[in-house]
């Protein structure tokens, strides 16, 4: 039926399907962060699942890239909503109206 | 469908589940909670792909740091648990799920997936280098010599990182705060 | 003859069976030694009041008696604490402290029927990188214990614990570098393996902590801190914060936190053991040679293997108690940090000494292995 | 079965059977135990003295910041396993290049320490 990698592409992009559902239907910004984070590792599966098909050490190379910008985006993401909740006591998306977003 | 396929697809479907349970969540620690149990089944699930290094650095990098400082934050930020906003969702939000799903689906599609294991030939990668030693050590041979720049970018990203994490957090002065 | 897979799953079930006695054979025994050794330093006799039949048995029975007491105890959940959290913290901490005692090698390898069977529960292709992962995921105990608790000093010393568990394992995991560059494996059997071949400067053993001392060094501290044993127990300290994270716990939920600190010591000081003094291996006379020996005066080589197994994982086992003596002098010698040294010491210290070990073993290993630029 | 036994089913089993030992423990205790909760008892442990202000109040930044520090300082060290498995193969050419790599990253830190960022109060 199918093979092990590419089971894996599949599910990847389930995952990202999920992903993008906790990101567009969540208020709080934190539980939206987690779907980036959702996002990110969907990708990561895609790679792994890549590597293994093509036989290739790219995929995996690119994983521990994407795994760096994760770690990056999730620490400036987290500082920025430390110092967003002490300026504004809430985590809601729909309280950050200043930009008229 | 050997033992091997069987195994891989429960834990494949648990991960979705896990995915699926997590995005309604009322409680954000309980969610938090669900990503990190994610995150272990799709290690088990990069193990079994051949990848086992990026298993255990999933483990340690997603799982035991990116994490923690979820939990930190959800922890001390002591959020009332949030209810859910389904009714309103404005006309683009549904065009934008629509034409989302559609997209997912033509690519899950036989042909999507052709097309995409397709796109992946036409890289001009080299095979292994040290093909019987430890995955690690293919990893570190292509990426030091194949993806030198990128590493070398990726240290600048984390400097960027460092410098404004620390700004970000420093109280701007003559600002009045609690924390 | 079985088939190979009924084999292979019989062999991995008993070797993990072992690893996991050994886990839960260190808490009670620990307990006993903590006391007597407390009493020693102390110049009091410690316990000996419980005993079988008149018999005292200097105390033995104390961690036995302790064990039953604390399953009898009432173990309640306080107000308002998250009941599901409040539950699961000790577990993780438990599990963390039981699955990583299994990646530790119990000895190199024994025969049966002819097909060889790796002494090591955990083989894993990132070698000792599999501890890291799961005490990174045991941070989780400390963090959640204090949260759902819903007590202020709780939450205060759940998270003092965790910043602190923290904030040593980069340290941690720097100091091991030079290990991974000098023998240029992960595998704790090929190291073991390297460090037990040849002779250093003709008498000395050829163990990790002559080719690393100062990374021993800094691997040794920040096992304290890992563990949050005094010196670093600040966490959970008596005179602190009433008791830290484990306030609101009792009886088998306490012990269960105490079992997951006692086992993920018994694993770092086994890992330390392994990377720096030779694991399994007796110092002058390797394990070839006493196989040697044994075939030479006339036993099997099957029997002789399956002799120095016991043999191999006593030598294991009585380097890890010569650090668990360690552990427990240094609690009842040195004072307690206070937080903001605690932090200082990780930051400031020994990230900095862990880089710098770092840099100067990989130039030194360079010019060894490849010469001058 | 699979041709080999992956290398991952005995942390499966070793999951499962600490998870036995632990659920087991917390288990017979909530069995045998005795089980007379009155509000004193459930009450929140503070020494004694009347419970004051809530246990959820903000804490102080510098406990975000170590953790967040400590994630971009992780990325670095599963880097740095990365080169040393393979050291020998890169030879010099990887020291230099780690070399750069790690002291770029020194820069970020002797910023934070210029910064006093990690000053505990």
């Amino acid at each position: 039926m199918l093979s092990l990698p590419e089971m894996g592409l599949y599910f990847s992009f389930l995952l990202f399907l999920i992903g993008l559902f906790t990101v567009m239907f969540r208020k709080n910004i934190l539980v939206m962060m987690l779907g980036v984070e959702i996002l990110l590792n969907a990708a990561n599966l895609a790679f792994v699942s890549a590597s293994r098909i093509t036989g290739t050490m790219d995929g995996q190379v690119v994983m521990f890239m994407v795994m760096a910008v994760a770690a990056c985006e999730a620490a400036i993401g987290l500082a920025m909503i430390i110092s967003l909740y002490r300026a504004k006591a809430s985590v809601e998306a729909d309280d950050l109206k200043l930009l008229r977003g | 469908m050997g033992f091997q396929e069987i195994v891989f697809f429960v834990m494949g479907i648990l991960a979705v589940a896990l995915g699926g349970c997590l995005a309604t969540r009322r409680n954000p620690v309980s969610a938090a909670m669900l990503l990190i149990s994610l995150m272990v089944v799709l290690a088990g699930m990069y193990g079994m792909l051949d990848a086992h290094f990026a298993a255990v650095a999933q483990i340690i990098v997603y799982a035991g740091a990116i994490m923690v400082v979820f939990i930190f934050v959800m922890m001390l930020l002591n959020l009332p648990p949030e209810e859910l906003r389904f009714g309103t969702l404005t006309v683009g939000e549904i065009i934008l799920t629509i034409a989302g799903i559609g997209v997912a689906v033509a690519l899950g599609t036989k042909v999507g997936q052709g097309y995409l294991v397709s796109a992946l030939q036409l890289s001009e990668a080299r095979a292994p280098l040290l093909p019987e030693t430890e995955n690690l050590r293919n990893v570190a041979a292509t990426m030091f010599t194949d993806y030198l720049w990128s590493f070398e970018l990726i240290s600048f990203l984390i400097l960027a990182a460092v410098i404004g994490a620390v700004v970000i957090s420093k109280r701007r002065h003559g600002h009045a705060e609690s924390a | 003859m079985l088939n190979p897979m009924l084999f292979d799953l019989i062999a991995m079930v008993l070797k993990v069976a072992v690893a996991l006695l050994i886990a839960l054979q260190v808490a009670p025994i620990m307990v006993w030694v903590e006391r007597r050794q407390a009493a020693m330093i102390q110049r009091r006799v410690g316990p000996n009041r419980v005993g079988l039949f008149g018999f005292r048995m200097f105390g033995l029975g104390q961690p036995l008696a302790d064990t039953i007491k604390l399953i009898f105890k009432e173990d309640f959940v306080p107000k308002q604490a998250n009941k599901v959290f409040y539950v699961m913290a000790p577990m993780i901490t438990g599990l963390a402290g039981l699955v990583a005692i299994v990646g530790l090698p119990l000895g190199s390898y024994v025969e049966v029927f002819g097909t060889r069977v790796n002494l090591q529960p955990v083989e894993l292709n990132a070698g000792f990188l599999y501890l890291f992962a799961v005490s990174a995921l045991g941070v989780y105990g400390a963090a959640l214990a204090g949260w759902s608790s819903n007590n202020k000093y709780a939450l205060l010393g759940g998270l003092r614990a965790s910043a602190q568990m923290v904030s040593y394992e980069i340290a941690m995991g720097m100091s091991l570098l030079p290990i991974v560059i000098i023998f240029g494996t992960l595998n704790m059997q090929d190291i073991i393996a390297a460090q037990s071949g040849h002779l250093l400067f003709g008498f000395l053993p050829a163990w990790g902590v002559f080719y690393a001392p100062v990374s021993m060094c800094i691997f040794v501290v920040c096992m304290f801190a890992e563990t949050n044993r005094l010196p670093f127990d600040l966490a959970e300290g008596e005179a602190e914060l009433v008791a830290g994270f484990l306030t609101e716990y009792g009886s088998m939920r306490w012990s269960l936190f105490f079992l997951g600190e006692y086992a993920m010591m018994t694993t770092l000081s086994g890992l330390a053991v392994c990377l720096f003094f030779g694991g399994y291996e007796i110092p002058w006379l390797p394990q070839t040679r006493i196989l040697e020996l044994l075939t030479g005066a006339g036993l099997g080589r099957e029997l002789a293997l399956w002799v120095m197994f016991p043999l191999g994982l006593g030598v294991l086992l009585g380097k890890i108690a010569v650090f668990m003596f360690l552990f427990v002098q240094a609690r009842f010698t040195l004072p307690r940090f206070r937080y903001d040294q605690l932090m200082d010491l990780g930051w400031k210290i020994m990230f900095p000494f862990a880089l710098a070990n770092l840099v100067v073993s990989a130039v030194w290993a360079a010019i060894a292995k490849f010469g001058l630029p | 079965m699979s041709a080999s036994p992956s290398p991952y089913l005995p942390i499966l089993f070793a999951v499962v059977a600490g998870l036995l030992v632990v659920g087991g423990a917390t288990a017979a205790s909530f069995l045998l135990g005795p089980k007379k909760p009155n509000d004193a008892k459930l009450d929140v442990y503070e020494c004694g003295v009347p419970v004051v202000g809530t246990a959820r109040q903000r804490l102080s930044v510098k406990f975000y910041l170590t953790a967040i520090l400590f994630i971009l300082f992780d990325i670095e060290t599963v880097f740095l396993y990365l080169w040393a498995s393979a050291f020998d193969f890169l030879g010099w050419f990887g020291v230099v290049e780690v070399g750069l790599f790690a002291s770029t990253l020194l820069l970020g830190y002797v910023y934070i320490l210029k910064r006093g960022a990690l000053t505990w109060d």
